[in-house]
């Protein structure tokens, strides 16, 4: 068995190469993607399907941010705690991603992450059904899985409407709910616009309630940014959210023009994004960097109430807004406490 | 010798053989033997010895004929019938106790009597010691007495053998061809015995029947008259000469036959 | 998606011949050995995370460091929670198990009965793992609800095909003398089935069965990560993206040490089963 | 087995490709109907529609592209990686006694569980390539080694008889002797290693049609999801269709 012997050791030594040279490759190849100056990786939830997400590549298609001297890519990263890892991998330099997934998060120290901002501060949560006659009595609610903002809003929303008997479970994607509301088997499921519109124009879907008119507002996602990142590219970071303000200024000043743009990127038609558009709830307010102490605080609150953080949160000492344009900063400090 | 232990009549065989013309397997045999007596088939590779050891079994339908054993038609298969493989048929998940057992199992015995003569069956075929063991542990020749072991106790009136002995190296077959001639003489059964060796079935036989090439016809019959408690050193004896060259003048022929014909078909 | 997963690794693939005889035909000492060095291999696992953590080789968001995934794990081992989670995968694993595997044996029964058959669907079957199950999840809703059962389904269907094709692949390769004996001694259907048939071929049923086990957990964990509300595979997915790394890493341990166990229970059982069959 | 094989395996009469064809119509058939039952499955005609008008896409097929190449080096890793720990765990049995027990157990291992633990180490680019090369290593390395051992002793002998060196021992020995196994390992860790990319790309990518498909599927576009997942499905059934014919030859 000589040669049997022999080859072994042959393929041992082999193999101990390649994984030598494997390696380097793998060194060489972590060491290519550091980034040049002016390069913004961003991970976001939903940069397909939502419109106040899908801004952003309506920016970059426009060449705002180019001309602030920005290189900006959208990676879009799935659920909430998803998106973030991928700023934790290094992968991307600051997630857009949903709130509760954000303040976990930013209070892990191993994240190594910084909340710097606020995104989509108006409730737009709706539940939707295709059942004509369904009411809220003893509804049950879809929610898309635990730890989401949207099973957040759901307890929120029970707990409100106590009386209501409500129930809710854990079903999924906007489609996924949808799909088990039209089975029977949930009364409704969550959804956002344009799904919202595009569902009643095309299938007769009613808005079965309005998560802002039991719970009020409170920002659906938050911007946060790796800490290393923020130290060396300050100056990146106020000017990428310049180009922002000034895309969503784009959208409240001219939505008919916005949704011609907006429409192809969350994959539907422009007159339904222009409806849409025109259904979300105070447009200039949604689409704004202005932080809203009200909205952050209910987020807070919500996240007592459903035993996802024991304490309220400091918003002061959590948010970072100096990168914010000024007039978008607010006073936190002293408001809480 | 009184009663034909089994009777062939007239028996023909044919297989379909798919889109080929069908083949005649075995051809109007007519043949009997009589009760207690050990006959054994040659022929050359080819000639429907196993088939015509199947029909008497009753495992195949002939397409003429019939058998009748202790002068019952043999309609399918009969417990009046004990069979021996060529191939090792001892079921490996089962010890040597439990293989002799299988047969009696499915026959119905009851289950002391299962133990007890599966015991006797083991101790007439030498495995004492080996009860216990699994196929796996057993040599190729104890195998071949396991399977042997469970065929007897069946307790059949007719043992048919095909080739048995095939898969084993020649010490072995020589030794085992001797256990069976021995326990034969003990039990007493009618046995139908397929072998392509000249010598082993001159060795073991009374009666030997040598088939032709296909389609398979018996061409010769001849009375072994040799001692009953013949040793293998009849093997030097004229005798077995002359009688290994009179099967052999015949057989040639259909074996030069054959093998032509599968040269050609090939 | 991860139904997928359900590919059929094995030490012995329905189409490997010669199910059985590489692990036997080794000494009993060299079990004992492998059994040392496996452990061994796995505290040198542990001394290098230890190591790697304490000399910052890589970041406790990366990896957490041992010395505090130990404490959380005798915490978490503790909690109703997660016996909860482990109760309710365990319930998943154990009916797409026994669903399945008994699915696949009639099935790969079906297709020895009737061999045209079996070769029409072969192709199908084999590639069947190139299929993301998972993405069947809406359908799921539509037919069975929003509950574990569209994971037990789908767990089924995994541990299915492999004991399907394994079943076949036995039955049909059973040496012919074994029928013949059968038919010689009379058997009935019923006899020649469970008294010839199936033990015969049990070398590559038992891989079947030790398939479907592999691929009912792998199925149920999976489809628990994508769709799930609860389970194990659904915790560690939430406390992924809730950013508890520590917890997550026991959970995952969990399951690792989970899947290993099961495949060691499996050899034994599987050495019980085929008891005596040595090498042949 | 060759015996059984030949005794089980008599000519059908039904030809046997014709017969898969028509299963496949049957397949079709039963679709349309689900479609008409159900109002989450689109029809054939709809899903092939939304393929063919996905092609017309540039994007669409940068993703494809992506998930490509990504399957391509997965596959292509755990082949080779593949087929090297499997020469070393069949060849030598000091490394199959000390690493057998541990890779055969993590074969049984939900693969998908470790995500969260690769995407830090290997980012997203690469961790989808991992991914893949984890789903796709294990049957190779496991059906190369099964091969090797079950190799007869009498082919060693012939190699050390006609002093053979150790690259034509193996490639005149072991590998036309481990064919049939090695493909099987093939064939499966082709299609794996797609499933494996596939699965990742869900948790988040830059580009990849595990992403199309995740896409649609939020959105309940069914016929767009379908649509994606057929041709993956379609792309992985052919490729292992043609290596299992491949394997079936090399009886």
């Amino acid at each position: 068995m000589k040669s049997r012997t022999n080859l072994a050791r042959r393929i041992t030594a082999l193999l101990s190469g390649l994984t030598l040279l494997s390696l380097t490759a793998c060194s060489a190849l972590s060491q290519e993607e550091e980034g040049g100056s002016g390069q913004i990786r961003v991970a976001a939830t939903g940069v397909d399907s939502l419109p106040f997400m899908a801004v952003l590549q309506l920016a970059v298609d426009k060449g705002w941010f180019e001309r602030e001297e920005l290189n900006v890519s959208i990676l879009s990263g799935g659920g909430g705690g998803n998106t973030l890892r991928t700023v934790t991998s290094g992968d991307a330099d600051l997630a857009i991603t949903g709130s509760p997934a954000v303040v976990h998060a930013a209070q892990t120290p191993a994240a190594n992450l910084t909340v710097i901002g606020s995104w989509m501060q108006v409730n737009d949560f709706s539940w939707i059904t295709p059942d004509q006659g369904a009411s809220l009595e003893g509804a049950s609610l879809g929610f898309s899985k635990a730890g989401s903002a949207t099973e957040l809003i759901v307890n929120g929303v029970k707990e409100e409407l106590a009386d209501k008997r409500l129930t809710s479970i854990s079903v999924g994607e906007m489609g996924d709910n949808w799909v088990a509301a039209k089975a029977g088997r949930i009364t409704a499921g969550w959804a956002m616009h344009p799904f919202v519109t595009e569902k009643q124009e095309e299938e007769g879907a009613k808005v079965l309630l309005s998560a802002r008119d039991v719970i009020g507002d409170h920002p659906a996602d938050l911007v946060a940014v790796n800490n290393d990142f923020k130290e060396a590219n300050g100056k990146q970071l106020s000017a990428f959210f310049r180009v922002v303000d000034k895309a969503f200024n784009y959208v409240v000043r001219e939505p008919e023009k916005a949704a011609k743009d907006l429409g192809p990127l969350v994959d539907v038609t422009p007159e339904i994004m222009a409806t849409a558009l025109r259904q979300t709830p105070e447009l200039e307010t949604a689409y704004s960097l202005k932080v809203d102490p009200q909205a952050l605080r209910n987020l807070s609150d919500l996240m007592v109430g459903a035993g996802e953080i024991d304490e309220p949160i400091e918003w002061g000492s959590l948010l970072d807004q100096r990168y914010l344009p000024e007039n978008a900063r607010a006073d936190l400090d002293g408001k809480e406490g | 010798m009184s009663q034909p232990g089994i009777q062939i009549s007239d028996l023909s065989v044919e297989f379909a053989g798919g889109d080929a013309d069908p083949v005649t397997a075995v051809s109007g045999v007519s043949q009997e033997i009589d009760a207690h007596r050990f006959v054994s088939i040659v022929g050359p590779s080819g000639c429907g010895k196993s088939t015509l050891l199947n029909v008497v079994a009753g495992l195949q339908q002939p397409t003429a004929g019939s058998i009748m054993i202790d002068g019952k038609p043999v309609t399918g298969p009969d417990r009046r019938i004990g069979l021996v493989f060529q191939e090792d048929s001892t079921l490996p998940w089962k010890t040597t106790t439990d293989n002799v057992a299988f047969g009696m199992r499915i026959l119905g015995v009851a289950k002391r009597d299962q133990q007890r003569r599966a015991q006797e069956m083991i101790d007439l075929v030498g495995l004492q010691g080996f009860e216990q063991s699994y196929p796996a542990m057993l040599s190729g020749g104890m195998r071949q007495r396991v399977a042997l072991a469970r065929t007897l106790a069946q307790q059949p009136s007719v043992l048919l053998m095909d080739e048995p002995f095939a898969a084993l190296d020649q010490q072995t077959r020589i030794l085992l061809g001797a256990e069976v001639r021995r326990i034969w003489r003990q039990t007493k059964q009618t046995v139908l015995f397929v072998t392509h060796d000249l010598s082993e079935a001159i060795l073991m036989s009374q009666q030997v029947w040598v088939m032709s090439y296909r389609p398979g016809r018996i061409i010769d019959v001849i009375d072994v008259d040799l001692p009953d408690d013949r040793d293998a050193s009849v093997v030097s004896t004229p005798a077995f000469n002359e009688l290994q060259n009179r099967i052999w003048s015949t057989l040639q022929q259909e074996a030069m036959r054959g093998f032509v014909a599968e040269s050609t078909a090939a | 998606m991860e139904s997928t997963v359900a590919a059929p690794v094995k030490t012995e693939s329905p189409h490997t011949p010669t199910p059985v005889p590489g692990r036997r035909r080794k000494r009993p000492s060299t079990g004992l050995l492998s059994a040392v060095c496996t452990f061994g291999l796995l505290v040198l696992g542990c001394l290098f995370w230890h190591l790697g953590s304490a000399l910052a080789w890589w970041s406790p968001a990366t990896i957490p460091p041992l010395t505090e995934v130990t404490p959380a794990l005798v915490e978490i081992l503790g909690s109703g929670e997660f016996w909860g989670d482990a109760g309710r995968t365990g319930f998943e694993i154990a009916i797409a198990f026994v669903g399945g595997g008994a699915f696949g044996l009639l099935v790969g029964i079906g297709f020895w009965k009737a061999p045209t058959i079996g070769r029409v669907f072969e192709p199908y079957l084999v590639s069947f793992y190139a299929v993301p199950l998972v993405l069947f999840y809406p359908v799921m809703i539509v037919i069975v609800g929003i509950n574990q059962w569209s994971v037990i389904i789908l767990a089924s269907i995994m541990a299915g095909i492999p004991m399907a094709l394994n079943t076949w692949v036995g039955l049909s390769g059973l040496p012919p003398v074994y029928l013949k004996l059968a038919r010689s001694l009379g058997c009935n259907p019923r006899q020649t089935m469970f008294e010839v048939a199936l033990p015969a071929a049990a070398p590559f049923i038992v891989a079947g069965l030790r398939l479907a086990v592999v691929y009912a957990l792998i199925g149920a964990v999976a489809m628990e990560f994508v769709t799930a509300s609860a389970g194990l595979g659904f915790r560690i997915r939430y406390l992924y993206e809730s950013f508890d790394t520590v917890e997550m890493f026991v959970y995952v341990l969990v399951v690792l040490a989970m899947s290993l166990a099961l495949t060691f229970l499996l050899s034994v059982a599987e050495r019980a089963l085929l008891r005596g069959r040595a090498g042949r | 087995m060759t015996a059984a094989s030949v005794h089980t395996r008599r000519r059908p009469r039904i030809n046997v490709p014709a017969g898969s064809f028509l299963l496949l119509l049957l397949v079709i058939l039963l679709w349309w109907l689900a479609a008409q039952l159900s109002f989450v499955i689109p029809t054939p005609a709809d899903t092939v529609g939304a393929l063919v008008s996905n092609f017309g896409d540039a994007d669409y097929r940068r993703h494809v592209e992506a998930t490509a190449a990504a399957v391509l080096v997965a596959f292509l890793v755990a082949g080779l990686l593949g087929v090297l720990l499997g020469l070393a765990l069949g060849l030598s049995k000091w490394v199959r006694i000390i690493f057998e027990p541990l890779v055969v157990g993590f074969n049984g291992v939900p693969k998908i569980v470790l995500y969260p633990v690769l995407l830090p180490i290997f980012s997203l680019s690469g961790s989808k390539i991992v991914m893949g090369v984890l789903f796709g290593l294990f049957p190779i390395l496991i059906n190369v080694a099964a091969g090797i051992r079950d190799m007869p002793a009498v082919y060693w002998k012939l190699a050390r008889s006609v002093n053979a060196n150790w690259w034509q021992v193996l490639t005149q020995i072991i590998v036309p002797a481990i064919r049939r196994p090695l493909l099987t390992g093939v064939r499966l860790a082709a299609s794996l290693s797609a499933v494996g990319v596939v699965l990742a790309e869900f948790f988040s990518t830059r580009f990849g049609l595990g992403r199309v498909v995740l896409r649609a599927y939020g959105n309940g576009n069914y016929p767009d999801m379908m649509a994606t997942i057929l041709l993956l499905i379609s792309v992985a059934f052919i490729v292992s269709l043609l290596l299992w014919r491949w394997e079936r030859k090399t009886r």
